[in-house]
């Protein structure tokens, strides 16, 4: 006979005011198994923990059944009271009468008997708990990064200088990310390249970091503190280890003029290039698209070495001037995509995000008028590396802009394109923009439009202002409604709001803030590693305020603007705080596993392997008994505990800790078998 | 090739004859049956879509009725009427709106009110304006072949005015800001078309009357930017377009001291131009600006 | 003897309908026909055999409650009340209620094989203690023969020293005759029953019929005893299903399983129910015991165990033979295991 | 046809390949049975012909769920029609039967007669499985004899016929005529034990824990059985009907299983035993695949 | 009893991290809506056994919902991809047993989604408020 304690929370008004607590508690008490029953004011607080424990060595009792809040808010905190007091932390049921009841039902008579009736379905459903045991995990003391931006780059250094191995994945030839295509940071004014440097050469020196760049994360297997990782190493046509960067083959390649993507399309780089000169590592990529070598050999088989022997091909590669003037013979035609696989214990995801595409915006006339940009493309102009070596020239004619038009919130905050948040930096970098124009040229007149503006952070507000009083830039409030052109310039139509009134400003460019948007494969990525992603594809936090940084599936942990929109400062702390706790979770050589998993009662169990077909988590194990009957086993380590094994068991043999047939069962009959009686004589 | 209900509407009957009778021609000419829509009545454009809703709407789904039961696709070539009508079908995907429309229909149809105007199984009626009607590529293809005379060296910007792109999410234009089907359709009949940004910009529209200081500012703007494009002519499918360029033009040049003498022509003029027909046929004199 | 005509009859029907729960032989679905309750005189069928299952179920129901217990918590009790703003569990007080018949029952058009099931099933079932609720059901249950008239296929009733005609254990015995029945009222019970009719005396005697010889002899316990390891057993079982139906629709079979349940549950109540319900030795799990261990795990155990039941152990321990000849489990089982062939093949061995 | 089944059974146990030949036999009042062969002296016992209803895939199984420690599992000739190889496609897709251990001996098959395999009953019209039947000869043999009816047999889809009728009842027509189906049954499991595909060690129904269904024999429980037993075979049953047919209370549990068979095949496209190796529909999936209801 | 308006008793089957969090999120946001449904937390919609729904109506249930995350972003990768197949049979098979359709909802609703879990709830509870008591209702010695 199970012997039950109820404890119900006021939880202050919010439960009490719409519940009457009492009568939950009254009924509750007279439920069979359920030898004592009470309410207080804050369970959770200490003494309503020291309550619970005095009741349970009080009234010997061996299951706990709370009424409160959410499980997913304090299941933990009373599974640890109770195992203070000596339960086993897994004998706690919690009634949720506050987010699925007082709080949705403001209604007395409504609230209280639904309360009663989920309590006591919670009561009925302990009845059927019994003690598990998580068992214990290796723990890979390995980490891997996954994107080399700032975050990315934070992330791996401080993990690394606590001394654990890390491997930096980056698609991208280089590391650097977006910070490194800027041109200096708001609000300070300090150079972007200069700060950022030095830590991208930082990570390719440190012993602790494996650096991977050109490569991508192909799969991810396993669970936390165990990862299995499939890496895909993109063919360079240039082998790191010989190359040293000298850039000989740069300077040779014949085939120039192609957009580079680090410029945004403003510059142009060569078959072979390198995206950046500061690029990390400093060495360069052929891009298969453009090189004539490479595309002779993908069209003709006999440039290829037979796939069968191996024998040397029949004809050489077009071109291949750079194999030629290579001093260390570095470049290699033919080298393949790899994938290797390595173990982690942990993940730091911070694959970053994507700006904005303002062609949706046909009214602004990008992509149809050269002179309409976007605020990365400015970066890049504004850069003295960029492809005008840091001038302002407009791209149609070169000429130096006299009357330069912002628009702000493009692709923000914008419910008809999707995008009806905040992209929370484009106010600071326009201003920031604004102030560089005129830094490069005080000729320069600056127009803004703005919706809000948003300049929330230390020195943000004062660093606006200086650009509207020191910097004369001219801020309008309102929305732009045509840009065409008009001769030699552009016409901005707009409205501004505080003056009720439409405005049109001649315009030498017009800059495009573009907002921030998660990368267009941030869904596949989030599909991989298991975890929930939101209706854009930025990542869900496990809790937006107390787990800002780790995403809902343990061992992977998120920063930066996979997450939200937020500046480099905020991605690096984030950085920073994931890398805190990849120390944490690797700082054990074990760790406690799920306890609320799949187990077979092999005795009854036909070998079916229906559970093996169904597991999304290969956690079905066969094995042979005695008497020859092959059998599933689950596999601890990998079961998730979903239960869709225990439901596919055409036996029923499978038992789903802690959501057994038998309580799941229980906790319903216990709705039904309730109104049934009124009274008995 | 196609058989339509044709709803020419009141523009087409009287402002626009040119329009009607240049379409009439070419239809022929490109084997497109138009079977003038039996006792249609006014697609509750300007006068009534600005008081009453409800009349804006029962007007047109009196037509969109008298459609349904032709079983046809119906072809609105007044671009006032075309939005009218594909509103319309938007607005009564509304149950609680179609039920108040139904009954007034019922009522003025002296039939009991409730009873569906048409069966609810009746697919809805396939409203086409005229860019809609000629400008898919099988049109496209049959246009390029009719051309006996093509307009070399005519340059055109093609204006496509707002009703034939807003609102985009129910007449579905193939871009909101920079339209192309007007101007693809020019081409093939030989013409330069040239790009111009007020493809879409206003006109004026129903201000017409109330307004005329507007209209004339506005018309100007655009004779303008199409002058400075460097356009012999501007190209419509849209009644009221038309008379704002048009008919406005002398008191453009007046108001503002321009001498702007830019011809506007309804799109099937040109196909009837390029398909041989000589200006007259096309009652060309229509135009004040010539 | 007396005579009642269709019309008497059917007017005493309706009156024993009105009176008491009549049970009587109905079609149910072609080749299927069932005792079931009538509310209706005109809804029995007469013409008949035998039912697919036995009446059996009016004396052990599939399913019947032997104790109802229902648990109810004083609210106010005094060890219940609240201790500050604890409630603490308190007493239950326990109330016991035990099932009753709720009308007399009366079998009516019961064929005499049926009957002898019942006689035999008595050995058991009321020797001291009683079943009491088989007992209840017995003595509140009035039985009106249906004589046969003709032996079916798979009848075997004479082999085991049965008559089809034979009115034993009957309250009232029905004989068919040109337009009625032949009436004999054989127990007080049964007089009770027609006290309200006036059947016409008839003089004479019920027709006597020649049943056919016994076409089997059921072997003496001895030889049984000798075959009990006799691998015939075995090959016998291979084809068998272990499914239930022989046990379930046979007149004598009588095995139950009686397990508790919370039926119902409320603040400060609880229903318990105590249900006997039918259980066959066929079943695999039927012999399992505390601890998983099956004595019973093989099909042939449990096979052979039927006969043996019906033809040695229970003759041994209560006197008659469980098995009284009307073949229902030769007409069902799916894959032809056949207790005649299993008394030749055992005679014969 | 019986000369070639008898034949092929002495040589198979003449030289080992099996140990036991499981086919049909005559048994007592006209009645045909499953027979359990031995030796190839015994083989002349086999018979075919229209009453050989049985499906001996079921005996399949016995053998091999828990064979005796250290045993070999025994070799086992088993003769099937189309719908019993159907059945032994889902045994084996569900790793109940190792192949290697069975040589399957296809009968093509012409249908088989109401009332088969009991003694002294008549038998009738074809069986509405058989009239419904569109594939005679049996796939995944090892050898196969007859061939299939010169004209294919046209489906006379007496079943899904009926289904179309409950289908056009109100819920609570159909609720009707399912409680009155299923207050016949006397819930002694011969559905179950007549089922190949009821190969679980412990039925549901049985077990203790979890507990779904009390011992209780009344309508709830019987309809609650019925539920889940049609569910649990749901892409499972291959549609031999042995459940309806050994019914002794003539309960159409053939309907609840036609359901399932018609709507998987239906939206999935998946035929239960269509072969040894696609998984059952409940256990996979398509992504892209939608919630019609 | 008294004859009080019929209040259909509805049990929701909420998968943990989808659809809970989004019936959280409605309490969080202070939405209200119909009170009827009694939630059961299960961690994954592949975890509800079509059988628990057949069992809910034998017990008295009038409505049935089963709740998870939307296709593609099962927290278990594929747990609801199972589910929408079982439910897509179970659906049309409580039907042909007699129980109305319309008294089984199945439907994705994500975490973010508190504003549509209310939405959804109260629609279904209209709708079987509006079809009336199921008739199925045979409390029954189910064992458990």
């Amino acid at each position: 006979m199970a012997r039950i304690g109820v404890f119900v929370c006021r939880c202050g008004s919010n439960i009490g005011a719409t519940v009457d607590v009492k009568k939950v508690v009254e009924a509750l008490g007279q439920t069979p198994d359920v030898v004592f029953a009470t309410d207080y004011m804050f369970m959770c607080s200490e003494p309503g923990q020291t309550q619970i424990q005095a009741a349970i060595r009080d009234h010997n009792l061996d299951r706990v059944v709370v009424a409160a809040c959410s499980p997913t808010m304090h299941f933990r905190t009373f599974s640890s009271a109770i195992q203070r007091a000596g339960l086993n932390p897994y004998m706690l049921e919690m009634a949720n009468i506050r987010e699925q009841c007082s709080w949705v039902h403001p209604d007395k008579a409504v609230g209280t008997p639904k309360a009663t009736d989920i309590v006591r379905m919670a009561a009925a459903k302990t009845r059927w708990f019994e003690p598990l045991y998580p068992h214990e995990i290796g723990v890979t003391r390995r980490a891997l990064v996954i994107g080399g931006g700032v975050a990315g780059i934070q992330a791996a250094l401080d993990i690394a200088n606590a001394g654990v191995p890390v491997v930096l994945v980056e698609r991208s030839p280089s590391i650097g990310g977006r910070m490194a295509q800027l041109d200096k940071t708001f609000p300070t004014l300090d150079c972007s390249g200069c700060i950022l440097t030095p830590r991208m050469t930082e990570v390719s020196q440190h012993p602790n970091i494996t650096l991977r760049t050109w490569s991508e994360v192909a799969t991810v297997r396993g669970f936390v503190g165990n990862f299995e990782v499939d890496i895909l190493q993109k063919p360079r046509y240039i082998d790191e280890s010989k190359c040293t960067g000298c850039g000989e083959c740069l300077t040779r390649c014949p085939w120039k003029g192609f957009p580079l993507e680090f410029d945004e399309g403003l510059g142009t780089r060569s078959a072979v290039y390198r995206p950046f000169p500061q690029a990390v590592p400093n060495k360069p990529v052929i891009d298969p698209e453009t090189c004539m070598a490479l595309k002779s050999i993908a069209e003709d088989a006999d440039r290829r070495p037979d796939p069968l022997t191996g024998a040397a091909p029949k004809r050489k590669p077009k071109c291949g001037l750079c194999q030629k003037t290579c001093p260390r013979e570095a470049v290699d035609f033919f080298q393949q995509p790899k994938i290797t696989t390595e173990k982690f214990g942990a993940v730091v995801l911070a694959n970053g995000f994507r700006l904005f595409d303002p062609t949706v915006y046909g009214e602004y006339g990008y992509g149809r008028y050269p002179d309409v940009i976007t605020s990365i493309q400015m970066e890049r102009l504004m850069n003295a590396a960029g492809p005008t070596g840091g001038e302002i020239r407009r791209p149609s004619d070169g000429k130096h802009p006299r009357s330069v038009v912002f628009l702000a919130c493009v692709g923000s905050r914008d419910e008809h394109v999707g995008r009806p948040y905040c992209s929370k930096i484009c106010c600071m970098y326009t201003a920031k923009h604004a102030i560089m124009l005129k830094e490069h040229d005080p000729h320069v007149q600056t127009y803004v439009f703005y919706m809000d503006v948003r300049a929330g952070g230390k020195g943000y507000d004062e660093f606006v202002r200086r650009a509207q009083e020191e910097y004369g830039a001219c801020y309008i409030r309102g929305r732009v409604s045509k840009i065409y052109p008009d001769g030699d310039h552009l016409v901005v139509m707009g409205e501004d709001t505080l003056m009720g009134m439409p405005v049109q400003v001649e315009a030498d460019m017009v800059v495009l803030a573009t907002g921030v948007q998660p990368q267009a494969d941030a869904g596949d990525m989030a599909r991989k590693l298991g975890i929930s992603y939101d209706g854009y594809g930025f990542i869900n936090e496990s809790h937006p305020k107390l787990n800002p940084v780790e995403s809902n599936t343990a061992g992977i942990f998120v920063a930066g603007m996979t997450i939200g929109p937020k500046d480099i400062p905020e991605s690096v702390s984030q950085a920073s705080a994931a890398a805190a706790k990849v120390l944490g979770l690797l700082s054990q050589p074990t760790m406690l596993g799920e306890a609320m998993i799949s187990a077979v009662s092999q005795a009854r169990c036909t070998g079916c392997f229906t559970c093996e077909q169904v597991c999304p988590y290969n956690a079905v194990e066969r094995v042979t008994l005695r008497d020859g009957r092959q059998v599933a086993q689950i596999n601890e380590g990998l079961c998730k505990g979903c239960g869709v094994c225990a439901t596919a068991c055409p036996g029923k043999v499978i038992n789903l800790r802690g959501f057994s047939d038998q309580a799941l069962l229980a906790q319903m009959n216990a709705l039904f078998t309730l109104p049934e009686v009124v009274a008995v004589d | 090739m196609y058989t339509y209900s044709y709803f020419p509407g009141c523009s087409l009957h009287g402002t626009a004859k040119e329009y009607d009778h240049s379409l009439r021609l070419v239809a022929g000419k490109l084997g497109v049956e138009l079977q003038e829509l039996e006792d249609w009545s006014c697609c509750g454009a300007t006068a009534a879509h600005s008081t009453d809703e409800l009349l804006a709407l029962a007007l047109p789904a009196r037509n969109l009725r008298l459609a349904a039961m032709t079983g046809r696709p119906l072809l609105a070539p007044c671009v006032m009427c075309f939005n009218r009508m594909r509103v319309t079908q938007h607005q009564l995907e509304n149950p609680a709106r179609r039920q108040a429309v139904e009954a007034i229909l019922a009522e003025a149809a002296g039939r009991p009110v409730g009873e569906p105007a048409t069966a609810p199984s009746q697919p809805p009626v396939e409203v086409l304006g005229l860019l809609q009607a000629f400008g898919n590529d099988e049109m496209l293809a049959a246009i390029e072949a009719a051309v006996t005379r093509p307009l070399k060296g005519l340059k055109a910007v093609c204006y496509y005015g707002c009703l034939s792109v807003r609102p985009p999410e129910i007449v579905h234009p193939d871009s909101l800001e920079n339209p192309q089907v007007m101007d693809r359709l020019i081409a093939k009949l030989g013409a330069e078309v040239l790009d111009w940004p007020f493809k879409t910009e206003c006109c004026g529209g129903s201000l017409a009357l109330a307004r005329i200081d507007i209209v004339l500012a506005l018309g100007r703007r655009l004779l303008s930017m199409a002058r400075s494009v460097g356009a012999d002519c501007v190209v419509t499918a849209c009644p009221m377009c038309h008379s704002n360029l048009d008919t406005r033009q002398k008191q453009i040049n007046a108001k503002f001291g321009e001498s702007f003498k830019l011809p506007i022509y309804y799109v099937t003029e040109l196909m009837g131009l390029a398909f041989g027909y000589s200006a007259s046929d096309l009652w060309l004199n229509k135009h004040l600006t010539a | 003897m007396n005579f009642i005509t269709d019309a008497q009859l059917r007017g005493w029907l309706a009156q024993l309908i009105a009176e008491s729960t009549v049970i009587a032989p109905r079609r149910a679905g072609e080749d299927l026909l069932l005792y079931q309750p009538v509310e209706d005189p005109d809804a029995i069928c007469y013409d008949f055999g035998r039912s697919t299952v036995s009446p059996r179920e009016f004396f052990l129901p599939a399913t019947e409650a032997l104790l109802t217990v229902e648990r109810v918590r004083q609210a106010t009790a005094g060890d219940g009340a609240t201790a500050g703003n604890a409630t603490v569990a308190g007493q239950w007080e326990v109330k016991l209620t035990e099932p009753h018949l709720q009308h007399d029952q009366v079998l009516f058009a019961v064929r005499p094989c049926d009957v002898h099931a019942l006689t035999a099933l008595d050995a058991l079932m009321l020797k001291e203690p009683a079943d009491a609720y088989y007992a209840e059901r017995r003595a509140r249950t009035t039985l009106i023969g249906l004589a046969c008239e003709q032996m079916g296929s798979s009848c075997f009733c004479t082999s085991l020293g049965l008559s089809p005609d034979d009115g034993a254990g009957m309250d009232v015995m029905l004989y068919r005759a040109d337009g009625g029945y032949i009436l004999e009222i054989l127990t007080d019970k049964g007089r009770v029953a027609l006290a309200s009719q006036a059947p016409v005396d008839f003089e004479g005697s019920r027709p006597q019929r020649a049943w056919p010889e016994a076409a089997y002899q059921v072997p003496p316990r001895a030889v049984w005893t000798d075959h009990f390891n006799d691998p015939y057993w075995a090959s016998l079982a291979e084809r068998c299903l272990s499914c239930k139906i022989c046990s379930y629709i046979c007149p004598t079979c009588r095995c139950f399983d009686v397990r508790d349940y919370t039926v119902a549950q409320a603040a400060g109540y609880q229903k318990i129910e105590r249900l006997r319900c039918w259980d066959s030795c066929m079943a695999e799990g039927y012999r399992r015991i505390a601890g998983g261990h099956n004595p019973r795990a093989a099909k042939a155990q449990r096979l052979r165990n039927r006969f043996y039941c019906k033809f040695d152990y229970y003759p041994a321990d209560f006197g008659p033979l469980a098995c009284v000849g009307c073949g229902r489990c030769v007409d069902q089982c799916p894959v032809n295991v056949d207790i005649t062939e299993v008394l030749q093949d055992v005679a014969a061995r | 046809m019986i000369e070639q089944i008898c034949s092929i059974a002495e040589q198979i146990l003449a030289d080992k390949t099996v140990d036991v030949v499981i086919g049909y036999e005559a048994g007592t009042r006209g009645a045909v049975r499953p027979a359990f062969i031995r030796s190839a002296a015994e083989a002349g016992r086999l018979v075919w012909n229209d009453a050989c209803t049985h499906n001996l895939a079921n005996y399949v199984r016995e053998k091999h769920v828990s064979p005796k420690k250290g045993a070999p599992p025994a070799k086992v000739g088993v003769i099937l029609k189309a719908c019993d190889a159907r059945a032994l496609n889902v045994l084996l897709r569900d790793n109940q039967a190792p192949r290697a251990d069975l040589y399957l001996i296809g009968v093509a098959c012409q249908g088989m007669r109401q009332n088969s395999g009991f003694a002294g009953r008549d038998l009738g019209d074809l069986e509405l499985r058989c009239q419904d039947c569109a594939e005679r000869v049996p796939a995944g043999c090892d050898v196969v004899v007859g061939e299939a009816p010169a004209a294919g047999v046209a489906p006379a889809s007496a079943i899904a016929r009926e289904l179309d009728r409950l289908a056009a009842l109100s819920p609570a027509e159909r609720q009707a005529f399912w409680d009155a189906e299923f207050a016949r049954c006397l819930r002694c499991y011969a559905c179950r034990q007549a089922c190949p595909a009821c190969y679980c060690v412990e039925c549901t129904a049985e077990q203790l824990e979890p507990s779904w269904i009390g011992v209780a024999i009344r309508t709830p429980e019987k309809r609650f059985f019925h539920t889940m037993r049609a569910y649990h075979l749901a892409g499972r049953c291959a549609g031999c009907d042995e459940c309806a047919r050994v019914c002794p209370v003539g309960v159409r549990l053939d309907l609840l299983n036609a359901w399932f068979r018609r709507e998987i095949e239906g939206t999935y496209g998946y035929r239960a035993g269509q072969d040894a190796t696609t998984p059952a529909p409940l256990a996979s999936f398509v992504p892209s695949e939608s919630l019609d209801l | 009893m008294p004859d009080t308006p019929f209040e259909p008793r509805i049990v929701g089957f909420l998968c943990n991290w989808c659809s809970y969090a989004g019936a959280n999120l409605a309490g969080t946001s202070r939405i209200r809506y119909e009170p009827n449904i009694r939630i059961i937390r299960v961690p994954c919609s592949g975890r509800v056994d079509p059988l628990f729904v057949a069992r809910a109506f034998q017990e008295g249930a009038d409505g049935v919902m089963v709740l998870g995350c939307h296709p593609g972003d099962c927290h278990y990768r594929d747990g609801n991809y199972y589910a929408r197949r079982r439910f897509n049979l179970m659906h049309g098979f409580l039907d042909f047993l007699g129980i109305d359709e319309r008294r089984l909802k199945i439907d994705w609703v994500s975490a973010a989604e508190g504003k549509r879990f209310a939405q959804v709830v109260s629609q279904f509870t209209d709708q079987v408020r509006d079809l009336g008591p199921a008739t199925v209702r045979q409390p029954a010695v189910l064992g458990g």
